[in-house]
């Protein structure tokens, strides 16, 4: 039966992040995009709101059982603060939720305790790679069956905190199918590059990170010698990323809206406008529209319905549209101001035209 | 809970309806875009049969008052709307029962009003009810009416012209239906004195004096009516029989009524696109051509990334008009959604529609196959019902929180 | 030199066209296109015009030199007055310009004579396919070389008068090379088939054409045994087309413009509300930079500049896309009244619709 | 006759310039975007030298009257701007002589002022003009601008506050330019009262009060600028000195500024625009990808179909900004069309840059390339010179024959 409404439990969870990305989140932004990482206790205070521990059961050190809708709710919400901060924080389930969808039971038993009991610590995906038309089932790192063990070779970008990660989750092509390694970060052949430098997102430390003849034994992959499906993780990706794209983009919705309120020109305020008050108009419906999406892709996640994967690649393609149409309109509702980095909307510009390009740096 | 399963009752009535637009509706559409005036009789006695079967007498949510859990009527009704409009759009605005009149008479009518109004519609012989909102010196700006009602005893009597009443013809000539006029029963008022009336088939100095032709859902008649000393009973004001001058509450009732339409609207829009996109991933699967999903927009062909957009656009309009319709049947005010909706759907159908002529070449062109037509009946959309304009400007004053002289 | 100053004589055949347009073609056109046909006098009214006849030269019967930048403004004038007529009378250049351009000294002498000469006779090219993805440069219709001749077989469609035409000059692969073959219309083999029945153009009659193993000379392929280049012809009509696609947007548009002047609402023009002022606005500033687009490819196309080619093709996919928005915003901003078939403005957006197929039914 | 000839004088231009994008702009660009508000002087000086060596000395068309044949000034000036832009254009912002301010004077001045203002840019050292309109109160709607001249004797006293002053700090800190700012001399008049005045560099009372820090054209500096008991003389007012009260000629000088300058600025939108297409199609190039021309969309790749629609919008945009710095040379009014081009390039600018970077995926968003920058550059000119809005304004009043009072 169709219904729009959440839980109670979700609209707690929701408004406890709301409260941290608007009080905690927000005033930092500006600073942490400027200085190009983010406070420690900023990132921790994040992590203890306990999104990830949440979809963690309990046998394996969190509290609940993972659902892609409440993950997505928070998700946004927490974008809507800062997407650079929302990357940080939910940073470890990239790690994390792949070994829990397609881990074997030993793997999560030995794997998931350290990421979810601890404080935050940046285990992460490694999964982008340079490449213009990059896409996560056709890697250009490989993995190759030798031995007793598998051999990683290539390099990733876009891999966050890469350089204090305690394990990553490397992505890689074993004989032609996308497959994940658990890798130590102090695996022989493995190495921390350059930092990426990006248009957006500065605040978010990413790296590159070379695997030159990297050994994993066989119970690195994921799933074991039986191996794992990728589609359910990158859809939960492509939900991640499109759930952020949308608090991102309402973000720059309301503040635009808000400033349109309050500036006047010839007279009036800009939003008796029409010019601008259809742009608002249709900024708020493309929100609202590809929200719904969102959810969508997230409900058939939970459900593990067949389609799952292509409305969660819809929700993508359709969110990354959403963000750089309604941030380049913010920026257009300020004009001059909205060109300056005194207001934030550059910024969430910027960060919105990644969008497309950020799956594997969060999971729902 | 966020819940995106299709209740089983849906899913029934959409298999069944289904193969009504399959089988009553497909194989005629072009037969009637070329017979414009022709009226689809069989169709509507079709569907007149089947509804009083099912206990449905009109396009209308009123049958849930008799049900247990929770309400879903204009969820159904939009699903209903949807594949009618997927058989084809034209067909589906001659679907017998209330339409848009009834709505009204539904949102805005006593009790007495609605059993007096709407019983015609389950009995025997089909019937039609229509509203006629428009005039020819107003498009959108239906507060500026002229056609006035006037008190005269036991009686009202009207006069005035009104344009674009959508089914008028079927209404009152064709069928013993009736149309929901709306009048001012104040000219120096405005919008206080708005009142919609009840005309009835037969009633005198009430005449379809224009016929249109028009792009697209030919299969529906458009017509033009003239109120000439036009008597009509007294109760047959909407509502409040009291003459409430100076207080909007008239004007508020054609909106309330178009909050209930306008998604429904929107789903006779998306129906169409679906039909669009369905058929033109089918006539490329004949050629070859399949979809990739997955890819990034580099690693497309120029069709997939068509088609992939439009499935982003038509998936993600309809939610809005799914949420819009559950508002309804949860009665919580969905006003800005409503709009939202048609503005989406407005927009999505035309796109649709005309870039799948576009992408099917010289046969997309022709007539041979139903993709130009429903590029016609697409149009109608962002046009009816409030254009895209009007609902933007409905969207902008609630998310801005202005009212209508703050923002016009 | 740039320049965006046509010449006097220019300017006089704009005029005349102009005066036509207005005064014969608009008053027709809403009857013509519920008819299905135009008046034969209506037709050579146009034909008398001379427009082709000026780009013959004095030795083929014309009386002038062929200027692509001369006849796009004819073009445009005369589809401003209505599309399905300007395509009518200007049929017979899809037979002539291609010989001119591409015939023989022979062919030449001996085909246009009889063309331009006499009163309005539909000789036309047979061009286009019934495929979803046809284009010129890949063609189903093949020639073959046999014996003394080549043998024709296909099918084309989109032949206007093919009912009534003397002749035709019919494109084949010949060896995977488009080619045009003049090929009579008593022709053994060949058969006019179903007349077309498309979404516009209706007072167009267009019809398919069957080749059942037609027979013609080696003397009827265009350029003779050599052969011929097809990149000017089909250059020549997608600037031709990306004209009319002007004319006819510049029709929606001035119709558009001057119904918000009058119409009325809310209290005021609608055309003084910004959501259809800027609409105006947009149309007026697509289309005069489309014109611009069509005015240098056919400036090109005169001087046999290397790569008219491409910009013809690049005019007719802007004018393409115009032609589209112009004319559905025109119905968009009449609304209801746009709707319905008392104005012209839903006939326009049918026939705008077409441009992008319509390569092949116009020549400048 | 209708021609797109390049004249000769033009291509050689555009040759060398070339050469100059290429080699003193492109190497440093990333470092002056990652060190704002560091000065190119480099560039600055040797744009200095090679300007005043070729007579040129500054970015205006004056240098027409000593010529023979057709004017052609706008016309080379828009290509100059278009090449310096490809090659950076918070560089070409930088370039040395009038910019907006040179032609505010250029087009409102009396020939004394313009020997009087002007000349410094051909002097032995660079100097910059620029302009000051913006309040921080007001952005498009300039007539509101709250800045006063009084006239106290032989001089005027300006008091107010300027944002948005691009190349403010070079006019007035590091070089001896000057800025031109408009101010009202009668604040109840409106656009009436409107008039600009030069206010030289080192001028007591005359303040750079902030320096911003933007999204992109880093490389140019844009500041706020404070005016306090601004004291200058009588005739730096330009354009006749009377003091022409409740006429609208000050802010019409402000407008045929706009006219002279808004294709200019639409250059420099698709320069950015045309590197961009370049190196997309090179990098795709890089990788095997070619663009095929003259298939139908359905044939065709979406990277194709995407760079297609480029090189269309593209190349008819820049026909719009060629036709109206013709006009301009030909002292055509050239108001609708001058707004068209800024409409036009504003919109493809933004449009070129922002697919630019999606479609080259991760690395397309890094700053590993030029792309994102010119992203960021590109938004600019949407903004400045009158938002995109704005100008949709200006050419809706002037398609419909409407006034301000009409259409706003």
């Amino acid at each position: 039966m169709y219904s729009f409404e959440p839980t109670d439990e979700q609209r707690m969870l929701v408004e406890a992040v709301q409260r941290y990305a608007a009080n905690d989140l927000r005033p930092a932004s500006r600073e942490a995009d400027e200085a190009g990482e983010l406070p420690t206790e900023l990132i921790e205070k994040g992590w203890e709101l306990g999104v990830l521990q949440a979809s963690i059961p309990e046998a394996y050190g969190g509290f609940g059982e993972r659902s892609a809708v409440t993950s997505a709710l928070a998700a946004e919400e927490m974008a809507w603060g800062d997407l650079s901060a929302a990357l940080a924080v939910m940073a470890p389930a990239t790690y994390a939720l792949p070994i829990l969808i397609g881990g074997t039971e030993e793997q999560k038993q030995e794997l998931l305790p350290p990421v979810i009991e601890a404080e935050w610590r940046p285990y992460v995906a490694a999964l982008i790679e340079r490449s213009y038309s990059f896409h996560p089932g056709e890697l250009a790192t490989t993995a190759k069956r030798e031995g007793d063990g598998y051999l990683l070779e290539g390099e990733k970008s876009y891999v966050p905190f890469a350089d204090k990660a305690p394990g990553f989750l490397v992505f890689a092509s074993l004989e032609g199918v996308p497959q994940a390694f658990v890798v130590s970060a102090d695996a022989e052949g493995l190495s921390v590059g350059e930092r990426d430098q990006l248009m957006g997102i500065h605040a978010l430390p990413t790296f590159r990170l070379k695997l030159e003849g990297v050994r994993v034994p066989l119970e690195a992959r994921l799933g074991g010698e039986a191996g794992h499906a990728v589609e359910p993780i990158i859809a939960a990706s492509q939900v991640a990323i499109g759930a952020m794209a949308v608090g991102l983009s309402r973000a720059a919705y309301e503040y635009a809206l808000e400033y349109a309120k309050e500036r006047e020109a010839f007279g009036q305020k800009i939003a008796q406008k029409q010019a601008i008050a259809f742009m608002l108009a249709e900024m708020a419906t493309e929100i609202e529209s590809i929200r719904l999406l969102v959810w969508e892709a997230a409900w058939m996640l939970d459900r593990g319905e067949e389609e799952a994967a292509k409305v969660a690649y819809l929700a993508l393609t359709g969110a990354g549209d959403m963000a750089m149409t309604v941030t380049d309109r913010a920026v257009q509702i300020l004009g001059g101001h909205g060109y300056v980095r005194d207001h934030p909307v550059e910024m969430w510009m910027r960060n919105g035209r990644g969008v497309p390009s950020f799956v594997g740096l969060a999971m729902v | 809970m966020i819940d995106f399963e299709m209740p089983d009752s849906i899913r029934k009535q959409r298999t069944m309806l289904q193969s009504v637009a399959e089988n009553m509706m497909r194989p005629v559409s072009r037969y009637f875009d070329e017979h414009e005036h022709e009226i689809p009789w069989d169709y509507i006695n079709f569907m007149h049969e089947a509804m009083r079967a099912m206990g449905a007498g009109s396009l209308r949510p009123d049958e849930e008052k008799k049900r247990k859990g929770p309400r879903m009527g204009y969820q159904r009704l939009a699903f209903m709307i949807e594949m009618l409009s997927w058989g084809d759009a034209g067909f589906y605005l001659c679907t017998p029962g209330g339409g848009l009149g009834a709505a009204a008479v539904e949102a805005t009518g006593t009790p007495e009003q609605k059993e007096r109004f709407l019983k015609r519609f389950t009995q025997e012989k089909p019937a039609f009810a229509a509203m006629a909102m428009t005039e020819p010196h107003c498009g959108s700006d239906t507060a500026a009416i002229r056609t006035t009602a006037v008190r005269d005893g036991d009686e009202w009597v009207l006069n005035g012209e009104k344009i674009f009443v959508t089914a008028g013809h079927k209404a009152l000539v064709d069928t013993d239906g009736f149309v929901v006029v709306w009048a001012t029963i104040d000219p120096s008022a405005g919008r206080a004195g708005m009142r919609p009336f009840v005309v009835e088939a037969g009633t005198p100095g009430c005449s379809v004096t224009k016929l249109e032709d028009k792009l697209g859902i030919r299969a529906s008649d458009t017509v033009s009516i003239v109120l000439q000393d036009c008597r009509i009973p007294f109760d047959n004001i909407l509502g409040s029989p009291e003459v409430e001058k100076k207080t909007t509450k008239g004007f508020k009732g054609a909106m309330a009524t178009f909050d209930a339409t306008r998604p429904l609207v929107s789903a006779s829009a998306l129906g169409i696109a679906r039909a669009t996109l369905e058929l033109l991933k089918e006539l490329l699967g004949q050629q070859g051509v399949t979809i990739r999903y997955g890819l990034p927009r580099s690693l497309l062909t120029n069709i997939e990334r068509e088609i992939i957009d439009m499935e982003v656009m038509l998936r993600s309009a309809w939610l809005l008009v799914l949420k819009a319709v559950w508002m309804a049947d949860e009665r919580k005010p969905n006003t800005t959604i409503a709009s939202m909706s048609k503005v989406r759907s407005g927009d999505v159908v035309t796109k649709i529609t005309q870039r799948a002529v576009e992408l099917m070449g010289p046969i997309g062109y022709s007539r041979d196959l139903l993709l130009e037509k429903w590029m016609r009946d697409a149009k109608i959309n962002d046009i009816f019902e409030g254009t895209g304009q009007i609902n933007r400007l409905v969207v902008a004053r609630r998310i801005l929180g202005y009212t209508r002289r703050e923002l016009s």
